[in-house]
């Protein structure tokens, strides 16, 4: 079963490479290094996205707010910018860790389950962009973006820089993952919160850091999101959601948490870039798209999901 | 097979557990009264019928999502179903875009639509044993797609006057849609309290290991469960056709998330076992009333959602009998 | 290779279209609905990107770019945005690289910041692109020659002050009106209500706006707003001005529930045929139509135009390169005419609908 | 007599643990069987073997002399066979009837409806078998701990009036929750029961089990070791076939009883908690082994839970090192160097999922951080040493526990607290579930713990075990203390000194 294990490991990557090989076999330019580092690229906001989420469905619980959240970042990135200059990067920000930290304290302390939590900060967090923006989505001006925001936008040693971050924040979060108590307790805590809880560990202080961290994460996406598409608006990041949930999913992370990694979710936002796309690159009809990327993501996870140490599924 | 009551559960006072039991209901006659006092319109005749028109869909809706919640299971294929049934029915009917004309025949054929559909979420989640929760997902993106396909993206008006009574209609009253929501309640609950799968819904969400062992069926009543939901949902897309008298792929936009918060701001727990249908229909009340309240008060467009944010967490704090589950998720 | 043989399947070519045309029998889908593989380097690929084809402006938009192809039977792809800004992008992105940049674009932006990464990617593709709808107002169709065509658009304010005034004179000048916004931070929800504005303060306190609310342009809480405000302006409600024709039929049921359905007017914008009935039905006071058949297949006939060199963009005016289209104002005096007229469009009259360029407004 | 019901040669392993091994066991008609032996003897695995929760590895089933498969607790419900389990398993959304008859509704099926009032009526004749006055239509999350005892009783009795032919009940530990006059009233039930049934009873108490049973088997580390008809059996006798040693002294390491320090670790100061127990006082010394003997609702396991920090005490002063403390939860009690081995120990003990390696310093995370990043070297290495030290084996450190034998899960367990540098273990059932050559190294590991000067609180699988390792030994009954003995080695009080005031 250790051997069996080992495999599970690589099944998300496995899924991948054939879909990639398939869509490459019917219309070889989608091998065209271009394309694939372009998709590579257009991936990597959902993966943001995705990224800080993948914590809190780790501990068994789910963040509905982070597309409010990320629009919210947006928002204070574009009005902030002109004033702070870079400064505005850290603010956009912190509005993330700021909503995340709510919905971990009122699902935490007032011990509503995380899916009611977050959806009802994610209504907050919708009418403070709002407010923010004063129901105004924000342009960035150019110069602006080139001065502060380059880093996201352009390029470097030829691979856009999007591609760099989430390579970066691949490499960071699975540190905290792998490496840190933080990620240690996020693990145990979702296989088997009481058994922390008895060994003497304060289990609600790591759940809401996981929830700030995915909210964090939301901002970040969401700062991206408003330098490439050079504006913040309430509504920028809206049906991210789901997608960004189904990456996890779909990379073999189990919705029910204590089983799954960092990783598998960045393969995950690949195997969803690439369905969705190849769709184009197969010519599949916009009308027969959502039907196919139906089945094919109950398919995915059927195939991904690692239920050697799942029991009973819900 | 883990103990199936902590003993916390047992201390608890009965008379706590009552008052959770009613708690829902405190928080519905409290928003009432609030609103009424902001706006005396609100205890109006007119506003009444007006609160029912809106909560029929809603209440139909979650007479589904609730058994699955039950289940401890979850349901995110509402809108894709109810947009499919919806189609099909407007089609079916006398329209602008299809010949059929088969008036009433085409309630029951969009429910067995609805329910073949959710046959096929319990069926995947059962049998690829994939959870509930990406199994519904997938399925409701194709149940969009199909509706949208269906429609080639156009609109459907429906000229069908005998469908349109289920909506413009009234007896006693009362909008026809509003008994037809009542009569989902009546067989909702029906199904709860005297169907041997309404009682095991209960058990499977509190202990699947005891049901197991008790000899109920798992596999067949989960599926049965996903379908029966199914049904409800085909129905929903009746009256969403009735009540705007034209179908389309969006037609339930914003209905899943709704659903759910109604159920849960009921005092039904996600994590299953614990709740009725009737709750649910106060959650839905809960939820109606305060949309229509904050319109009437003229709370701004723009802090409605954070409104009724808050709401829901006031809502399930005081409902939710949290003291059951020792870990939270 | 086989993606030839697909391609030259008329079969497949021809279940694609009757597809996109929207006429599909229930229950066949999946590769059926594949549409044929481009063949790379020897002509051009239309495409047009839009929001969802589950809206009627969108799906007749989209008919309009397919009946352009087919009168010069060209490959033909629609590319729908869910709504997601990044999913809409990275489409229009594949889909250059999939046609080796031999794309024309005809794109209605799912918020105006996409309008500036577009153009910049099909620029470097060297394709041809036209905007429609929403686009940054610094960013200019002759600052990108050639590959940036034109932005076509129509303009929300004065259409919607038109229509604000059809309303109020459905109900004699004087009294109350309530709307219903779209979402509350997209251009054309802020435009519209924009142009109310307008038609109210002209009307000199004659007409009162009692209350806005924003129902995110779905029928459905239009539905649910409309009832709640019949109970708190009981008879105050001489008119409702929706900010689409989706939330206006929406409203317009909420009214019929109460039996109110012909005696208080409503009016909406997009001239959906749903709308263009109710005009009929005097339930609506008026709509306005956009004509997508049009901008659909011209935002790609003036782009191929330019491709083929039939026109040289870079001389043609700055009034050929950001312009509003005509809408028509469809009350019941004109629905007749609408309904009978738009038929057969003539793509080779490039400008015949042109009605001026775009307005910036601070 | 012929056997109405009879396993013959039955073997059952799980992973690391073998459960039976070849058990041949039988049931007369109208014959009250009991099944004694110590906690991991076997016992519960027997009846679930008879109910059909487990399939035996080899050996079968036989009802009425035929070869039987027994598929399911439902199945076996249908060939005659009910069990009342030690775990309750009642549904608190559901009423009392329905509990009862759940999954056996089709009987009051009308037009595919449930008939409410018929199916109370056929419960209210059950409760009535059990003298349990609550009405049908209860909900059970009202009903108290032992009430719902009997509902499961009931439950288990609604067979005999429903099945044609011989009727088999297993009651696993049915006494443990009940008071002594719904303990009596038990008895009356089960004679009346002999008429149309048969019983297999299983008790701790050895007592009871001769008052009521005709025939007992003794069973130990999965064999039945004896066999008698309860007439000849004696308390004593029975007892030395449970244990299978004469010399506990040996068996409990009380060589190395400590005599304890003067240093007092843990001093309580009339603990109360509403409903579960009061004015509870003692001082727990370092080196020290303080035993608490008393039934199930004698409050002892809520004052261990207290005294962990896992709910929190109404009343009363605890001192720790001469400092009075108060718990918001674990952590402050684990910050106070009090570690708790609970009975639960796949829920409460360990992460399952998790490497040995990983469980061992869940509780001391701290002391494998610099600089905010794991020390991977240095906890594989303290792991091993553990792994040496209590030898625990296990193929490796990075092995996932839930693959452990139940006594090495449970050696984990105390590296855990081992490594975490606690000076006081709560020890909640340490030996429960696991096979005898485990228990002598657990035996062993306590009294290490105490040569190291820890301070240790015993709540004892079996009376003996407390016996046997405490130096002081406090008996609760109804949630306070009923009396105390020292047990200096050589000088223990009797088993039935003690459960004179255990019930």
């Amino acid at each position: 079963m250790g051997m069996r294990d080992r495999l599970q490991a690589y099944v998300p990557a496995i899924v991948l490479v054939a879909l990639v090989a398939a869509i490459g076999l019917y219309d070889n330019t989608f091998f065209s290094s271009g394309n694939l580092l372009t998709i590579f690229a257009d991936t990597m906001t959902l993966f943001l996205m995705a990224s800080g989420v993948t914590f809190v469905i780790m501990i068994g619980g789910i963040d509905l707010s982070i597309q409010s959240v990320a629009s919210l970042a947006s928002c204070i990135l574009a009005i902030s910018l002109p004033r702070f200059g870079f400064g505005a990067v850290p603010l956009a920000i912190l509005g993330g860790t700021v909503s995340g930290l709510l919905g971990g304290l009122v699902s935490t302390r007032l011990r509503i389950p995380s899916f009611i939590a977050t959806l009802a900060v994610s209504g907050l967090v919708l009418s403070a962009a709002y407010w923010l923006s004063a129901e105004r989505s924000i342009n960035v001006s150019s110069e602006d973006s080139d001065r502060v925001l380059g880093w996201v936008v352009g390029e470097t040693a030829g691979v856009p820089n999007e591609i760099w971050l989430g390579l970066a924040v691949l490499a960071i979060l699975s540190g905290l993952f792998g490496l840190t108590p933080f990620g240690r307790l996020v693990r145990a805590i979702g296989s088997q919160e009481r058994a922390v809880m008895a060994s003497g560990i304060d289990v609600n202080r790591t759940k809401v850091a996981a929830y700030a961290l995915s909210g964090t994460m939301a901002g970040v996406a969401g700062v991206v999101m408003g330098a490439r598409l050079g504006s913040g608006s309430p509504t920028l990041a809206n049906e991210f959601l789901l997608p960004a949930i189904a990456c996890i999913v779909v990379g073999g992370t189990a919705i029910t948490g204590g089983v799954g990694s960092i990783w598998r979710t960045f393969v995950g936002a690949l195997i969803v870039q690439v369905v969705r796309i190849g769709m184009t690159f197969v010519g599949v009809s916009a009308f027969a798209q959502q039907i196919v990327f139906g089945f094919i993501l109950v398919a995915a996870v059927a195939a991904t999901m690692d239920r050697g140490k799942i029991f009973v599924i819900k | 097979m883990g103990a199936v009551l902590s003993r916390a559960a047992v201390a608890k006072m009965p008379l706590l557990a009552r008052w959770r039991n009613w708690a829902p209901v405190a928080v519905l006659f409290a928003l009432c009264a609030l609103i009424s006092i902001l706006s005396p319109n609100f205890l109006s005749l007119a506003n009444f019928v007006g609160i029912l028109n809106s909560a029929a869909i809603p209440t139909v809706l979650c007479m589904g999502a609730t058994f699955v919640i039950l289940m401890g299971s979850i349901d995110l294929s509402i809108e894709g179903i109810v947009a499919v049934s919806a189609v099909l029915v407007s089609l079916l009917v006398d329209n602008d875009v299809s010949t059929y004309s088969i008036g009433l025949l085409a309630v029951p054929i969009a429910i067995l639509v609805g329910g073949a559909m959710g046959f096929l979420n319990g069926f995947l989640h059962v049998k690829l044993k994939t959870p509930s929760f990406m199994t519904t997902l997938g399925v409701g993106f194709a149940g969009i797609g199909i509706a949208t396909t269906i429609l080639g993206g156009f609109t459907a008006r429906i000229s069908d006057q005998s469908i349109r009574y289920l909506s413009l209609g009234r007896l006693l009253g009362l909008p026809v849609a509003a008994w037809i929501a009542l009569g989902a309640v009546l067989l909702a609950l029906l199904m709860q309290e005297r169907m041997r799968f309404g009682r095991w819904v209960y058990a499977i969400g509190t202990d699947e290991m005891t049901a197991r062992h008790a000899g109920i069926p798992i596999e067949r009543t989960r599926i049965l469960i996903f379908s029966i939901a199914g049904m409800f949902y085909g129905l929903a897309g009746v009256l969403s056709v009735a009540q705007f008298g034209q179908g389309h792929a969006l037609i339930s936009q914003g209905r899943l998330f709704s659903t759910v918060t109604a159920v849960v701001v009921g005092g039904t727990s996600l994590s299953g076992g614990v709740g009725s249908v009737l709750n649910s229909v106060i959650g839905v009340f809960i939820v109606t009333v305060l949309a229509n309240g904050m319109i009437l008060t003229g709370v701004p467009p723009y802090v409605q959602q954070g409104v009724q944010g808050l709401l829901i967490i006031v809502a399930v704090t005081l409902a939710l009998d949290r003291s059951r589950l020792d870990v939270v998720k | 290779m086989s993606s030839k043989g697909f391609l030259s399947s008329p079969t497949n070519r021809r279940s694609f279209l009757k597809h996109s045309v929207g006429v599909a029998a229930a229950g066949t889908f999946g590769f059926k609905l594949a549409s044929p593989a481009i063949a790379k380097e020897t002509t051009w690929t239309l495409a047009n990107s839009l929001r969802s084809l589950a809206n009627p402006y969108h799906a007749t938009f989209s008919k309009g770019g397919a009946d352009f192809a087919k009168t010069i039977d060209a490959q033909y792809v629609t590319l729908v945005t869910e709504g997601n800004s990044e999913k809409g992008i990275s489409d229009i992105k594949a889909l250059l690289q999939r046609t080796g940049g031999k794309l024309i674009l005809n794109v209605d932006p799912n918020d105006s910041p996409d309008a500036r990464v577009i153009v910049n990617e099909v620029q470097k593709a060297g394709g041809y692109v036209v905007t429609q709808w929403n686009k940054p107002d610094d960013l200019h169709p002759w600052d990108h020659n050639p590959s940036y065509v034109a932005h076509m658009s129509f303009d929300g304010v004065p259409a919607a002050k038109a229509l604000a005034l059809q309303l109020f004179k459905a109900f004699g000048g004087e009294g109350g009106v309530v709307a219903i916004g779209g979402i509350l931070s997209n251009v054309p929800a802020i435009e519209r209500k924009a142009g109310l504005d307008q038609a109210i303060a002209e009307s000199g306190g004659k007409v009162k706006l009692l209350d806005f609310q924003a129902a995110d342009w779905n029928g459905q809480k239009a539905f649910d707003v409309t009832q709640a405000w019949l109970t708190r302006f009981q008879g105050q409600i001489n008119g409702i001005f929706a900010a689409n024709d989706d939330m206006g039929l929406g409203a317009l049921e909420a009214l019929r529930q109460a039996g109110l359905a012909g005696k208080v007017p409503v009016v909406g914008l997009d001239g959906i045929a749903g709308a263009v009935k109710a005009v009929e039905a005097g339930e609506f006071a008026a709509t306005v139509a956009w004509d997508p058949l049009w901008t659909g297949g011209m935002g790609l006939a003036i782009p191929y135009a330019a491709a083929t060199g039939k026109i040289d963009i870079a001389k043609e005016p700055k009034e050929h390169r950001e312009f509003y289209g005509t809408s028509i104002m469809v009350t019941k005096d004109t629905v007749a005419a609408f309904k009978s007229g738009g038929a057969a469009l003539d793509f080779n009259n490039l400008w015949s609908k042109v009605t001026g360029p775009i307005q910036y407004r601070g | 007599m012929e056997p109405v019901l009879e396993i013959r040669g039955v073997s059952k392993a799980f992973p690391g643990v073998k459960a039976l091994d070849n058990v041949s066991f039988s049931v007369g008609k109208g014959e009250v069987v009991g099944l004694i032996g110590e906690n991991g003897a076997g016992k519960s695995t027997v009846l679930k073997v008879l109910n059909g929760i487990y399939k035996p590895d080899s050996g079968g089933v036989f009802i009425d002399g035929m070869s039987a498969n027994i598929t399911s607790p439902r199945d076996a419900f249908d060939k005659g066979i009910a069990m009342v389990f030690q775990e309750q398993l009642m549904l608190p959304s559901l009423t009392v009837a329905e509990n009862i008859f759940l999954g056996r509704e089709e009987e009051f099926l009308k037009y595919g409806l449930i008939s409410k009032s018929r199916m109370n009526v056929a419960a209210a004749i059950e409760l009535s078998k059990v003298r349990l006055n609550v009405a049908p239509s209860t909900r059970c999350s009202e009903l108290s701990f032992a009430d719902r005892q009997m509902v499961e009783i009931a439950k288990a009795l609604s067979l005999d009036s429903r099945i044609k032919g011989d009727v088999t009940i297993l009651l696993d530990e049915p006494t443990s929750v009940l008071e002594r006059k719904e303990i009596d009233l038990l008895f009356e039930i089960i004679k009346d029961l002999k008429q149309r049934a048969s019983i297999v009873f299983i008790s701790h108490r050895l007592e009871e089990v001769l008052a009521i049973s005709d025939r007992v088997y003794v069973m130990r580390d999965g064999k039945v070791v004896f066999e008698t008809t309860a007439a000849d059996a004696t308390v004593k006798g029975l007892h030395q076939h449970m244990v299978g040693r004469q010399l506990h002294n040996e068996y409990y390491r009380e060589a190395r009883q400590r005599h304890p320090t003067a240093v007092p670790v843990i001093e309580a100061q009339d603990l109360a908690k509403k409903g579960r127990f009061s004015n509870v006082t003692f001082t727990l010394h370092e080196g020290e082994i303080i035993g608490i003997a008393g039934v199930i609702g004698s409050g002892r396991e809520d004052l261990a839970k207290c005294l962990a920090g896992h709910t929190a005490i109404d009343a009363g002063v605890l001192k720790i090192g001469g400092k009075p403390v108060s718990f918001r939860a674990a952590y402050d009690a684990t910050a106070a160097g009090i570690g708790l081995v609970p009975s639960e120990r796949k829920i409460e003990g360990l992460v399952a999922s998790f490497s040995v390696a990983e469980n061992m310093t869940l509780a001391a995370i701290p002391k494998f951080v610099s600089g905010c990043v794991l020390r991977f070297a240095l906890e594989n290495k303290t792991a091993r040493d553990w792994v040496d030290r209590l030898k625990i084996k296990t193929p490796s450190t990075g092995t996932m526990v839930g693959s452990l034998s139940g006594g090495n899960q449970q050696k984990v367990v105390l590296a855990k607290w081992r490594v975490a540098g606690v000076r006081v273990v709560i020890l909640d059932h340490p030996t429960r579930g696991i096979d005898v050559g485990a228990k002598e190294d657990v035996y062993e590991l306590i009294r290490d713990m105490t040569a190291e000067g820890l301070a240790v609180i015993l709540l004892g699988d079996t009376l003996e075990e407390v016996i046997g390792l405490s130096s002081r030994i406090l008996v609760m009954r109804d949630g306070e203390i009923a009396a105390t003995f020292n047990a200096a080695p050589g000088n223990k009080p009797t088993q039935v000194e003690l459960v004179g005031h255990m019930v």
